[in-house]
């Protein structure tokens, strides 16, 4: 049986679904020195803003059981640097890249998604809406159905081609099944789930928050089970929306259960802190446990759980 | 990498750890540092432990040899100072900035603080190879917290310790030291490891002497190769803009006095992007 | 120096500040084999319903890194067997008993409130109202402002003196804050947070979910960045509302971490399932830290992380 | 309780493992079981692992012993089994119900599946030291998953092995030889412990043989001391109410004829409070 490793995410075709996650491969330097990129399905960059930030003041991380906690702020040198620099060298990689955006409102969105047309390699563009919007109390756009649904118009209505985009939604919300609606609506065509969870650690010794900004996005193990729970709900939903599955990816066995719940391609985020390479041993055994399952295609395996199991 | 623990004995307050790691223990100089795994298979610590090197031998009877001085704090370092001899551990080698060798030989003092003399020994025998004079200022809270072995000492042309408590040494701290051995000593470059507290006082006192100030910083590191950002601290660039650089990449080892220092908790002004 | 290891929950005065988590001790018997319940400062039971119910199919359980899934479905004999048997029991072991009562509708609160009148060692009631809403598409109570507001005011209305009301939250909202603001309003003493967070596991050699029910709740040390983050923003915005903190405690640190963050009283939970003297444990840690570190009440101690801290 | 391994050996695809437990060795009867922290101090698995007590042996060299037949399953296990010995492992023993012993000497058949024969030799040697004749049956899906030590089959009078693959004894399943069994030897009483499909079966074969079945069920357990409530099974008492009894403190050995099998992921009808 020949086997087919290739995904899709709207319209673009990858050769495997493994991918970096936002925010924690920046935007591949520093990894090529451990595995070419193009051995990834593709890698998504650190989330992009217009404006240069120096992010967050430090201490920016806490580690918690089977996790951590972390408050970079989005720290980078502004979208013009990047297109200037960063995309170049991808393409020069033969990379295949998803640009990860995030804009502080709404407009910043179809700026950015106007400087996003026509990119050497681009492949997509992930849509950060799990960020403050500094226009409605710092509320993050990702919580309301209705200013999520205004940042994914922005990019829609911008973006022009066929670019496809896949809208990254915060797990801390009541019904994420009416973000993803929403969101799906709005023209995304997909989404990324999850992002890091509110959470803080607050230090016994100094008898304060650990982090400088108090609170930050928990990430790792600890959350898979709240990913893998908001990818079976919307995919339950949603059957046809295309969905980039993450939270805690350590193992292929990890990826192999995101597929399971509806996932079509996977980000390894936090698990390449502890593993440089993770992300090529996650691709790796995932191949191996989808052929030894006997799928022939990734596209098989997609939302397999959701079948009606006979006991 | 897999690394085999080949030896653990407890020094004062630390262990001394030595792992077998073949070819990689070449390509250590003195500054970088190690990234171990910690808890093992089932852990629920999933980032890794950073460890200065203190040593590094390319063969001897077991091979290419890392040693590390590793104080048992929290959880993470009492799992690897509790780990018996043979045991193997996930360690990513070398990592990070070395401190810089200068050309031409130099007075160099080397200044530590608890086990942030680790990495200075190592430096003092490279130095002192080069011709140049080495001194040494090492302090600690207490005297189980200096570690100076006698090995270790033998390139250095004096060697003064201060203890808070003044167990051993001087009682004070290593600033209360440092001007009489700069001027004494005619001191051309500063080298220093230890909490950022020290590292920010020997600035001080470089730059009133106006030495130059090579240091080992130590911030929270998550990724230790570039990745995450977690470990940033703010340094002022050749173009005069002050920019958050990693320090497990653009560093551990910076120019002392390019560090904007008392950054915990708030992003100096003017720095880029803020 | 004096140490006062008292503390209160509304009117409710307990000798220590460390509780069972409803639902991870029955009610009481199996632990006494343990401990003498008098040891608590009071024994929280599982969340006891009108009717007797049979809870939900097995498997309902599932270990995650550093947590664990469960779905029970609140098995139990119902109110009058327990108000029959369990109450005379734990009132003859001098225990300090808040009673948790749950309900599918809004009518079984008030109904429950009415049993819950003078009971002799009950101490304080626990709503849990984070289950699911029968009359409004199963939806939880607890995860809309409206449906937690009745629930609550259905108890305040019908359970008469002066017994101590403490509304268990969800963490599976979007703002926390806003619903501890409403159950406040409505009548609560106090809050409890948190209970689990909604989450699944896929068996990937069945390639189905774990659970029969399929999504089932996480706890364990995995969610106490969220619980704690809970803690502090509802003590940040309500600071005089007591709040029972918990999820994730397994030592006096965590413990302490709570206290910190503004909980008057923790219970300990998933703990108690590696290790039945958990909770004993956590109260002599506790206690050494609240004197290392130079307290001389619990009270003191509530909320101290919220200070300004000077660097 | 800290009980110390003392002895490690691989048995065919199981370890067989003796702990050092002092006086709790004598409270164990067969069918009881214990519960391990496993993974470490920073374990990420939070939960005890169960196993059957193969045999407890009051006082020897060691002190009292209990001894377990574990395999390497998954994370908990494997981290077990990899243990040297002289470890420590936090055990909470014994816990659970234990096989009834008839008053009067039976004929008792002892049935097991892959590790579950491990409880049914000291259960032979106490009925033989009443005067019971004890036959046994064990069944794996392949020889080495057989566990039937020498001196273990001391107490029996007959052993029948059946392996999936026939690589060992009869080719087949248990149930394929059990009625022979039961007739030949007219048995009075079956003791079981093995998978749930299995003891299923058995109930199936011993109701139709009019014998009484007592079997260890195995369900996913959380707490093992009756807190938690993960661990039910459906169970008609003697009223005649079914009711979902915790397999920790109401099992593992139950009646075969009052658990109502079949009833994973779905709660039979006319359970109390369905
Ligand atoms: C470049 C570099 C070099 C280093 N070199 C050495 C060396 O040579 N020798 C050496 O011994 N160490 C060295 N360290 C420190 C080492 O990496 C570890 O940080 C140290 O061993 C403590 O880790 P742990 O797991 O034991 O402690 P943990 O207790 O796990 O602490 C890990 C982190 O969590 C924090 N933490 C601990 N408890 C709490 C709590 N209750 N609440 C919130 N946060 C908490 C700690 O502050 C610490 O930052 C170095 C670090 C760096 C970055
Ligand atoms: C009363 C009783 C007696 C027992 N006696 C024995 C005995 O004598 N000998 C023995 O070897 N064992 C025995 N067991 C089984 C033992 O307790 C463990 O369940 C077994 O060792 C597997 O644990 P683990 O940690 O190795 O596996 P794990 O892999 O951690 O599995 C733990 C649980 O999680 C489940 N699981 C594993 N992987 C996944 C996944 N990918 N997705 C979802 N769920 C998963 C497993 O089904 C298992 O139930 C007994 C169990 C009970 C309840
Ligand atoms: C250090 C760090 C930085 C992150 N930065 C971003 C980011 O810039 N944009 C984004 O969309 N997500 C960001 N994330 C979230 C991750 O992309 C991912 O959604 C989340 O961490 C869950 O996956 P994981 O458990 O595999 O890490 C970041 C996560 C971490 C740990
Ligand atoms: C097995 C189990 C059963 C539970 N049952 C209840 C319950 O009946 N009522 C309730 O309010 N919370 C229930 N909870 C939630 C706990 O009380 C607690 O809020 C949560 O588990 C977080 O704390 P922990 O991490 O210490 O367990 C249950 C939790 C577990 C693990
Ligand atoms: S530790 Fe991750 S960038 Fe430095
Ligand atoms: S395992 Fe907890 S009740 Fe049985």
């Amino acid at each position: 049986m020949t086997f087919s490793y290739a995904t899709t995410l709207g319209s673009a075709s990858l050769p495997n679904p493994i991918l970096t996650a936002s925010g924690c491969a920046g935007s591949g330097k520093e990894l090529s020195q451990f595995f070419p990129l193009t051995q990834l399905g593709a890698i998504v960059t650190k989330s992009i803003m217009i404006k240069a930030r120096s992010g967050r003041a430090t201490p920016r991380m806490a580690e918690t059981p089977s996790g951590m906690l972390n408050s970079i702020g989005l720290q980078g040198p502004g979208v013009d640097h990047f297109l200037a620099n960063d995309i170049p060298w991808l393409a020069a990689q033969g990379a295949r890249t998803i640009v990860s955006i995030a804009g502080e409102t709404v407009e910043d969105y179809a700026v950015l998604a106007r400087k996003m047309r026509n990119l050497p390699g681009v492949v997509g563009l992930e849509v950060n809406i799990s960020c403050p919007n500094v226009e409605n109390r710092g509320m993050v756009f990702s919580c309301h159905p209705e200013t999520a649904r205004a940042a994914i118009e922005a990019v829609r209505r911008n973006i022009g081609g066929d670019l496809p985009i896949i809208a990254k939604l915060s797990p801390d919300v009541t019904d994420i099944v009416a973000i993803a609606k929403e969101v799906a609506h709005a023209g995304a065509d997909g989404v990324a789930l999850i992002n890091t969870l509110l959470g803080m650690v607050i230090d016994t010794n100094s008898m304060a928050p650990k982090l400088a900004q108090k609170t930050g996005g928990l990430s790792g193990p600890a959350i898979r089970p709240v990913a893998i729970r908001a990818v079976y709900q919307v995919h339950a939903a949603l059957p046809q929306l295309p969905i980039l599955g993450m939270g805690g990816i350590t193992s292929g066995r990890d990826a192999f259960e995101f597929i399971l719940a509806g996932a079509r391609a996977v980000s390894v985020g936090t698990a390449t802190f502890g593993n440089p390479t993770a992300v090529i041993k996650v691709k790796d055994e995932l191949e191996a446990i989808l052929v030894e399952k006997g799928f022939s295609s990734v596209e098989q395996a997609v939302g397999y759980a959701h079948r009606e199991v006979l006991e | 990498m897999q690394a085999e623990l080949v030896s653990n004995k407890r020094v004062g307050a630390y262990h001394h750890m030595s792992f077998s790691v073949g070819d990689l223990a070449s390509q250590a100089l003195p500054g970088n540092f190690v990234a171990i795994a910690v808890g093992g298979e089932a852990s629920s610590m999933i980032l890794r432990r950073a460890f200065a090197i203190y040593r590094s031998t390319e063969k001897g009877p077991q091979g290419g040899l890392i040693e590390l001085i590793v104080a048992p704090h929290g959880q993470g370092s009492r799992w690897l100072t509790n780990l018996p001899v043979n045991s193997t551990v996930d360690m990513v080698a070398p990592l990070g900035t070395h401190f810089g060798i200068p050309t031409e030989p130099v007075r160099a003092l080397l200044v530590g603080g608890g086990y942030g003399s680790a990495p200075l020994f190592g430096l003092a025998e490279l130095l002192k190879s080069r011709g140049c004079r080495v001194d040494m200022v090492l302090g600690a809270s207490t005297a189980n917290k200096i570690y100076a072995p006698l090995e270790g000492k033998r390139a250095v042309s004096s060697l003064t310790i201060t203890t808070d408590d003044g167990s051993m040494g001087v009682q004070g701290q290593i600033t209360d030291v440092l001007p009489e051995i700069i001027t004494d000593k005619e001191i051309e470059i500063i080298y220093s490891c230890g909490p950022m507290g020290m590292l920010q006082a020997i600035t001080q006192v470089s730059e009133q002497f106006g030495v130059m100030h090579q240091c080992a910083v130590e911030e929270a590191m998550a990724c230790g190769i570039g990745v995450c950002m977690t470990c940033v601290l703010p340094v002022t660039g050749e173009d005069g803009v002050t920019r958050m650089l990693r320090s497990c990449i653009d560093g551990p080892v910076m120019d002392g006095s390019k560090v904007i220092w008392d950054s915990k908790r708030k992003i100096p002004e003017g720095t880029f992007g803020a």
